[in-house]
């Protein structure tokens, strides 16, 4: 009888186990899988790392606060902005109009910040203006909104520039002296105009990070003195820091060229604060509304919320921080091309953020910056592990398109799965949260 | 003016698309006093208080007429907002609750306590931060009011109803100019100690000064609590009783415009039927309403109901057998084995469900009637249907007149048979799904709540056709909250608590037996905190 | 007067506005001096070759997996399939049917196995469906390239793999189904046997959705769990209407197809089914809800318009270099986008 | 909260490995040292065959004569317009191998500004060779060494006399707004138009829908199939029909074969471009490749549809001739043979060596490595 009982609690146990690390690996198999393919991709092309981490630095840089720009409106319970095209069109009518007065650097992102602005909130408000009647069928309104709109922005800038709206410009306009031409060079002008301002060697940075986490961690640690549990999380993340530190040196010691690799941190920073914003945003009332909203429309409206104007006002920051972000982009690619640079910003975007984890009603800081990281790690892996496995150029880069969507698509099922058995494992479920 | 009027509304009529739903109401309204409307479904009642809570439906359908009187002074009431500020609360039949929020935060909702942060003192108010402390301390102190022994902060999202009415009232009681207090049928998804409770809960307030408007079918609540009943029947107001000077039979018949007899007991009592349907070990993982390890026996030929508070589980007895819900154990029809988390078994077995949430699993909302009738026959009978090899084509003829001929016999009141269901009331639309559930020609019959959000009329004619189902030789097993319901037409009743069986009872044991079996275990404890 | 307004009520004004769009750029074209004939049976021909893409549609908003974003699988068996009889070198009629033929087993297959994977992603169908067929469409690329194929009427003229585009011309293919029994109707050529061929295929679905398995099938589509709770079995139906859009795809490229005179393999499936179906939410239809009514209409405006817009803006903006593309591309959008704020008022 | 320490973790690990393959990396020291001149690479990058196939396979050409050992070849992607970082990406991935020394990019899409720019941030010393650029002439010559286009603005003249020469009276030009904005495209137009009023020839401007819009390929062409018939049937027989956009070719020669017109000449002219696959021409696999063949074949083809003397195109397949001519010239400079970066003498020469004959080869206004490249017509 007994011995029974032993065998009882020990398989129970081993349960526990093997639920715990299951419930692990649901709740995680999209990073896992991504991780497992990166890590399998990088093997495979014999990437130089350097080369790798100096591109993974720049697209994180360009791309996050792009995609940080979408985190609003999924709160706002309007799904996925698509339509941050538009502030990306906002954006570039900026630029042009800045390259074309010939205001460079740091006074020039300004400036283009300054022009941006208040064009991005009228598109913004447009657009949460249609948005508040097309209720549910937001994310299909902002594609078809954003080739509305390119329709428009051809308009201005091929037929009105230089006619009706005077631009006597060579470099910009075309020979023939009406609309801009096709590419927009912005070297001497805008290019790096944010990046450049303040650069540091990636180890530098790293030194950097390491030492305010592990100030971090101990005043973490201080503050919630006792808990065991805690204790492993101190130790853990001290771990970590001094791990990210005593590599930084390494690197240093090597003479590597990682670390010839320098940061953006101005661009960074811009970045840090956009996330610390919406993190503090999110605890105003404003932001609370706007969660309320995004909970239930209908609920919200009862409790007196005025519901379209807080979603107009989503879409008009989103919209904002689009024009901006693509501003940061730009002057980092230093060169975009008049009629199509905006096009893509909203589907890339958009996979970014799912890649991460989000759902179109559930989008976190964290989400957006893990997104952009694992996806574009596989967009700068993919076209040489195609090559290397193939041996032929062409059908690599269509493996690696072939692999990209798919990755994608196999990410969104694999969410919708999790979801499942998430629901199939209550216990599990419960405790993640906790 | 003798008397000193919180609320009053003359002449107050209303029209949609010219369609007359509300004509010169006349209400009035003290303070400390609780006033009942009653009606069936469509009598309007609903549409009363859209208009006293400024709700956009009316606005954007131009407006009403009558003038509506707040102490003494004419307001226009446009928006929830302006209701709120004139300090009419209201609770709503369906939750006005965000479920992933605390508590807290429903109950302040839009009325959030603010303090200063870094940027408000630039871009104004909207960016104050929420103050949480202050925060929880008000709803602390609303909910005490209440009695409400529950955590400020524990989020909404899967406490049971009972608790989340409570967080409702909270709220309006937070509110600090609140006068008028409307009641949209509230104790209609409660089960029955819950609803004693909330019942209490109205009184005090009651008590403390504030008006109450309380909206609600049953009409035995009524007579408990109200001081002044007023009945609608079509849009009309039909009288306005104190409560003293009339009866619940008299208020029935005002509502439904003729007597109203009580529900016969059936006099043929099954004693010996054979078993029809074993139940051994049954475990149902419905959320909510976990059933674990039940056992029950149902006699053929029986109405056998099935009773128990809400969440303990009797709900999940029909949505496991019937294979809705993942479920373990053994459950012998005519002594064969059933299949367990297979829909199409049960049916085939000739078992046949009707679902407590009609509209989620009962209908399909968007197609006709007559599909909503005959499409479980269809797939699972082949019925209806023309064979041509392996292809087959609806039988539109049979299909018409099959529907046609259940539409007269359950009388349900529709423009034709093509109608879609979502557009027909309640009481209709349940009996459409009850005319599915006789097209199967099942041996066993399960119905769960087969009378909740029906007016009186129509629930009336719901369980006498149950009855007449089951002298026809029918095995009924009904699941319900409303005990009196069950005593009403079961044989027996089995009384479910914490998932497994507590007690068969006859229906006409004491309130007592009912009683301690039901609140058996710490239920009681938990709901009288 | 009342019949009138229920009418306009149950067409819907976001479509009457539609089509009345399409009527005025109808009559433009008279003043214009347009050939108003020979625009209507351009349009005609357009309508009726997308006719059977865009009733690709029906079934899966039926079924509930939404619009079929991943049309593009169905269509890429079609291409297979008509790869497979150019291969074997078939000539007209043998050709078009030995081509659905070879590609509808394919479609069965490649639509289950699709089928299998939207069951899992239920709720989030639409996205993945849409990375799913551009993903698909990527790895037929370099099938394209690898398949062992060696008619060299469809050969690179420098070297490995099938062409980006393939004439059927050579086959008797091109505008087999237009020109069978065309005959004018005064001066419009009324393509008959495409006209056919795309009425016996509503015709089909049409019955199909009326037998049981169709029922079945809307009714999984209308709401999973009163079909679940019915004995009906949602995942299969679900995959089953899966199988048929797949299918209908793969039929209604070859149709496509030989109208057209080519294959377009490598990138040409990528966006044809947004245009299926933005055509079917025109019609009327919702991502839950669609009829033959909707698919019908839909792809009469949609296209129609396409048709008659750019010929009428070419003359109105003859002396502004390139305004007639502006022009389209800002009032066909305009439209979809008005459309769209009229459906929460049906 | 374990789960995200767990996240953490992975993470680093995958920095980790990097980190692992960062120490390799480093020990062999690869970018600096100037070993024996044997030691040169020149990276190509062209399209995929889904958008011209004759740049890739000249490419894969030129990797087979100089092994693969040399001649890096890689591609842009197919959307290379909403890919442009990734055009980035493959091109400093490919000038970051050790020992490349040049890179020739056929055709120069949108995107090779971007990525000339970053590489030559970090690798300074590469020499670019760009081909059919997308991008705007003036930007674009800042960026590359050499640039070779066709001389659209000279063919703007051109294909209207040619145009005449064949027997048009009319001439209609296809386009949509993006390529209008392209300062060549948007010239040649004008110069076009201005010519064919002089010699008395009506100019029709039509727009198409845009490939690259929501209309896509599929819309583009199927309104060229409808249109092209209609103009022929408004304007007469002798109608002259071009279009700047690739993907309008098929339609156009196959309509204005069908129907009587006139097809003075591609956007890009070659014989392979879309003339095999508008007239059909089977390619046995030992013909591939072969120009005089194709030439012969497309001769037979029109003369089969009575359309002698109604279809023309260069005889040189331009694309192929920049890349060959860009790998050629690249050597040539590694080894030292030519004056400097930019020796228009020693490229010329070159590609008089590829075409065969006498090349007409002129500069851009206002640049001196910006060259044009014209050539007479072959008519069917």
């Amino acid at each position: 009888m007994k011995a029974d009982t032993g065998l009882e609690t020990s398989r129970k146990v081993q349960i526990d186990y093997w639920q715990s690390v299951s419930g692990f690996l649901t709740n995680n198999m999209v990073t896992i899988m991504f991780v497992a393919l990166s890590m399998a991709g990088l093997y495979i092309s014999g990437m130089n790392s350097t080369l790798y981490i100096n591109d993974i630095i720049s697209r994180v840089s360009r791309n996050s606060f792009l995609v940080l720009s979408l985190i609003i409106p999924v709160i706002a319970g309007m799904g996925l902005n698509f339509s941050i095209v538009l502030g990306a069109m906002a954006a570039q009518a900026a630029v042009i109009f800045v390259t074309h007065w010939g205001v460079a650097g740091f006074p020039g992102i300004l400036l283009c910040v300054a022009l941006a602005t208040p064009m991005a909130m009228a598109l913004g408000y447009l657009t949460g203006k249609l948005f508040n009647k097309t209720k549910g069928q937001e994310m299909i309104s902002g594609l078809i909104m954003g080739f509305f709109f390119a329709g428009i922005y051809w308009f201005i800038f091929l037929q009105l520039v230089g006619g009706i709206i005077p631009m006597d410009n060579e470099v910009l306009v075309l020979s023939s002296g009406v609309g801009i031409r096709t590419t927009v060079d912005l070297t001497g002008g805008l290019k790096y105009g944010l990046d450049h301002l303040y650069r540091l060697p990636l180890t530098t940075v790293m030194i950097i990070a390491g030492c305010l986490g592990i100030a971090y961690q101990v005043y973490r640690f201080v503050k919630a003195a006792g808990d065991s549990f805690r204790n492993i999380r101190f130790i853990f993340g001290f771990a970590c820091m001094v791990a990210v530190i005593v590599w930084a040196l390494m690197i240093r010691a090597s003479g590597s060229m990682v670390s010839n690799i320098r940061v953006p941190v101005a661009t960074w920073l811009a970045i840090a604060g956009l996330c610390l914003f919406i993190t503090f945003f999110l605890k105003t009332k404003l932001g609370h509304d706007m969660r309320t909203v995004g909970q239930d429309r209908h609920v919200a409206a009862v409790a007196g919320i005025p519901v379209d104007r807080i979603r107009i006002i989503a879409i008009m920051m989103s919209m904002v921080l689009a024009s901006w972000g693509h501003i940061i982009f730009l002057q980092n690619m230093g060169a975009f091309s008049t009629y199509g640079s905006h096009e893509s910003i909203g589907i890339y975007a958009v996979a970014a953020i799912l890649i991460g984890g989000a759902s179109v009603t559930r989008a976190t800081i964290g989400q957006a910056l893990l997104g952009v990281f694992l996806f574009h790690t596989l967009f700068i892996v993919a076209p040489s592990a195609g090559r290397q496995l193939f041996g032929d150029a062409q059908v690599g880069e269509y493996f690696r398109v072939f692999v990209a969507f798919g990755v994608i698509g196999v990410t969104l099922a694999m969410h919708a799965w999790k979801r499942r058995l998430q629901s199939k494992l209550p216990a599990v479920a419960k405790a993640e949260k906790e | 003016m003798s008397e000193h009027y919180l609320l009053q509304m003359k002449n107050v009529t209303k029209s949609y698309y010219g369609t007359t739903v509300l004509k010169d109401i006349n209400l009035d309204l003290k303070a400390g006093e609780i006033h009942a409307i009653v009606g069936e479904n469509g009598a309007g009642k609903s549409t009363l208080m859209n208009i006293l809570f400024g709700m956009p439906v009316i606005h954007s359908t131009g407006g009403y007429q009558g003038e509506i009187l707040i102490e003494g002074q004419p307001a226009q009431i446009t928006s929830p907002q302006q209701a709120m500020s004139s300090g009419i609360g209201m609770v709503h039949q369906e939750f006005m609750l965000i479920p992933n929020y605390s508590i807290t935060e429903n109950i302040k909702l839009n009325r959030e306590t603010l303090k200063h942060s870094f940027l408000s003192r630039f871009f104004g108010r909207n960016l104050k931060t929420l103050d949480f402390k202050s925060m929880h301390a008000d709803a602390r102190k609303a909910l005490d009011t209440l009695d409400i022994g529950i955590e400020e902060y524990t989020r909404v999202a899967g406490l049971p109803v009972g608790y989340m009415q409570f967080t409702e009232i909270a709220r309006e009681i937070d509110k600090t100019n609140i006068k008028v207090l409307v009641f949209d049928e509230p104790t209609a998804v409660l089960a029955e100690s819950e609803a004693a409770n909330l019942l209490a809960a109205m009184k005090k307030l009651a008590a403390r000064g504030i008006a109450i408007l309380f909206i609600t079918h049953r009409l035995d609540e009524v007579m408990e609590i109200a001081d002044n009943i007023t009945v609608l029947r079509d849009g009309r107001l039909v009288a306005t009783r104190p409560k003293e000077a009339t009866s619940v039979y008299e208020l029935a018949e005002l509502m439904v415009g003729r007597k109203v007899e009580k529900m016969t007991r059936r006099t043929d009592q099954v004693s010996s039927g054979n078993i029809v349907l074993s139940i051994k070990d049954l475990s149902v993982r419905m959320p909510g309403e976990v059933v674990s390890g039940l056992n029950l026996e149902v006699r053929r030929g029986e109405i056998l109901g099935i009773g128990g508070l809400a969440g303990q589980g009797k709900v999940g007895v029909a949505n496991g057998i019937m294979g809705l819900y993942p479920s373990s154990g053994t459950v012998l029809v005519n002594g064969e084995k059933l299949p367990l988390n297979n829909p199409r078994e049960s049916i085939k077995r000739g078992l046949a469900f009707l679902s407590e949430d009609r509209r989620g699993v009962g209908l399909l909302l968007d197609s006709s009637i007559e599909m909503n009738i005959v499409i479980s026959s269809l797939q699972n009978q082949g019925r209806f249907i023309r064979r041509f090899g392996p292809f087959s084509q609806l039988n539109s003829k049979e299909i018409r007149g099959y529907a046609l001929k259940m539409i007269k016999e359950l009388d349900i009141r529709c423009t034709g048979p093509t109608q879609i269901v979502r557009r027909l009331s309640g009481g209709n639309q349940q009996k459409v799904c009850i005319a599915r559930a006789l097209t199967l020609n099942p041996d066993i019959l399960f119905v769960s709540e087969p009378t909740r959000g029906i007016d009186v009329g129509a629930k009336r004619l719901v369980l006498e056709t149950l009855v007449r189902l089951n002298e026809q030789g029918m095995t009924i097993i009904m699941t319900s909250s409303e005990l009196a319901e069950l005593r009403s037409v079961c044989d027996r009743i089995a009384i479910v608590t914490g998932g497994t069986v507590a007690g068969i009872l006859s229906p006409d044991d004491s309130d007592v037996n009912f009683g301690l079996l039901m609140a058996g275990q710490k239920a009681g404890k938990e709901l009288s905190a | 007067m009342n019949i009138i307004r229920n009418a306009v009520h149950g067409f819907g004004v976001a479509r009457l506005t539609i089509l009345g769009f399409f009527l005025l750029l109808c009559i433009m074209a008279v003043p214009l001096k347009l050939d108003v004939a020979e625009l209507i049976s351009s349009s005609l021909v357009r309508i009726l070759m997308w006719g059977v893409l865009v009733l690709a549609m029906w079934p899966s908003i039926s079924c509930g997996t939404g619009p079929n974003f991943g049309l593009s699988l169905g269509i890429i068996c079609g291409l297979l399939g008509g790869i497979i009889a150019m291969e074997l070198e078939l000539n007209g009629f043998v050709n078009l049917f030995a081509s659905i033929a070879f590609a509808a087993p394919f479609a069965i297959l490649v639509g289950w196995g699709y089928g299998w994977l939207l069951n899992r992603v239920k709720g989030a169908e639409m996205m993945l469906a849409m990375f799913v067929g551009w993903s698909a469409v990527s790895l037929m690329k370099i099938g394209w390239l690898m398949l062992p194929f060696h008619n060299p009427e469809m050969a690179w003229p420098q070297g490995r793999g099938l062409r980006v585009t393939v004439s059927l011309v050579n086959r008797d293919m091109a505008q087999l189904l237009n020109q069978f029994l065309s005959f004018k109707l005064g001066n419009i050529i009324v393509p008959t046997g495409l006209l056919l061929f795309f009425l016996v295929c509503c015709l089909a679905v049409w019955l199909f959705m009326r037998s049981k398995t169709g029922v079945a099938m809307t009714a999984a589509g209308d709401n999973p769990r009163f079909a679940e709770a019915a004995g009906i079995n949602v995942d299969r139906h679900r995959i089953i209407g899966t199988i048929l859009s797949t299918v209908l795809g793969a039929v209604g490229i070859l149709v496509y197809a030989q109208s057209f005179g080519f294959y377009q393999l490598y990138e040409g499936p990528m966006y044809m089914p947004q245009q299926a179906v933005a055509a079917i939410l025109i019609g009327g239809a919702s991502i839950r809800k669609a009829s033959l009514a909707n698919v019908i209409i839909g792809v009469i405006l949609f296209q129609g318009i396409l048709v008659v817009a750019m010929p009428v803006f070419n003359i109105f903006t003859q002396d502004m270099a390139s305004m007639a593309e502006i022009s389209r591309v800002i009032i066909q959008n305009g439209i979809i986008l008005y459309a769209l704020t009229q459906v929460r008022g049906e | 909260m374990l789960k995200r320490s767990l996240v953490v973790l992975m993470v680093m690990v995958l920095l980790a490995s990097l980190a692992a393959g960062c120490g390799k990396q480093a020990a062999p020291t690869p970018q600096q040292p100037e070993k024996p001149k044997e030691e040169w690479k020149i990276g190509i990058m062209s399209s995929t065959v889904t958008q011209n196939e004759e740049e890739f396979r000249k490419a894969a050409e030129m990797q087979q004569k100089y092994g693969a050992d040399r001649i890096l070849h890689t591609t842009y992607p197919d959307k290379f317009m909403q890919e442009q970082e990734t055009t980035i990406t493959n091109m400093l991935e490919m000038a970051s191998t050790p020992g490349v020394k040049a890179i020739v990019m056929v055709q120069a899409v949108p995107g090779a500004v971007a990525a000339v720019d970053k590489v030559r941030e970090l690798f300074p010393d590469i020499l670019f060779i760009l081909g059919s650029p997308q991008e705007d002439p003036n930007v674009i010559a800042k960026k590359g060494d050499i640039v070779l286009n066709t001389d659209d603005l000279g063919r703007g003249y051109q294909i209207a006399e040619h145009a005449k020469a064949m027997g048009a009276e009319t001439l209609v030009h296809y386009s949509f707004p993006r390529h209008m904005s392209i300062e060549f495209l948007a010239k040649r137009r004008a110069l076009m138009k201005e010519r064919a009023e002089q010699l008395g020839i009506r100019f029709v401007d039509e727009d198409a829908p845009d490939p690259t819009s929501d209309a896509g390929v599929p819309g583009t062409q199927q309104f060229i199939m409808e249109d092209v018939p209609r103009k022929i049937a408004q304007y007469g027989k002798n109608t002259a029909v071009f279009g700047t956009n690739c993907a309008m070719q098929e339609p156009l020669i196959r309509q204005a074969v069908a129907n009587g017109g006139i097809f003075p000449v591609q956007c890009c002219p070659s014989p392979y471009h879309a003339l095999p696959a508008a007239l059909a021409i089977s390619v046995p696999a030992d013909k591939k490749g072969n120009v005089p063949w194709m030439l012969e074949q497309i001769k037979e083809k029109v003369a089969q549809a009575g359309a002698t003397g109604r279809v023309a195109t260069w005889p040189v397949p331009v694309n192929m001739m920049f890349i060959e001519a860009g790998v050629e010239y690249a050597i040539a400079w590694i080894n030292g043979e030519t004056n400097g970066r930019n020796d228009k003498a020693k490229l010329k020469q070159i590609m008089e060596k590829i075409a065969g004959g006498a090349v007409n080869l002129t500069e851009y206004t206002g640049t001196d490595n910006y060259y044009l490249y014209l050539s007479d017509h072959y008519i069917f």
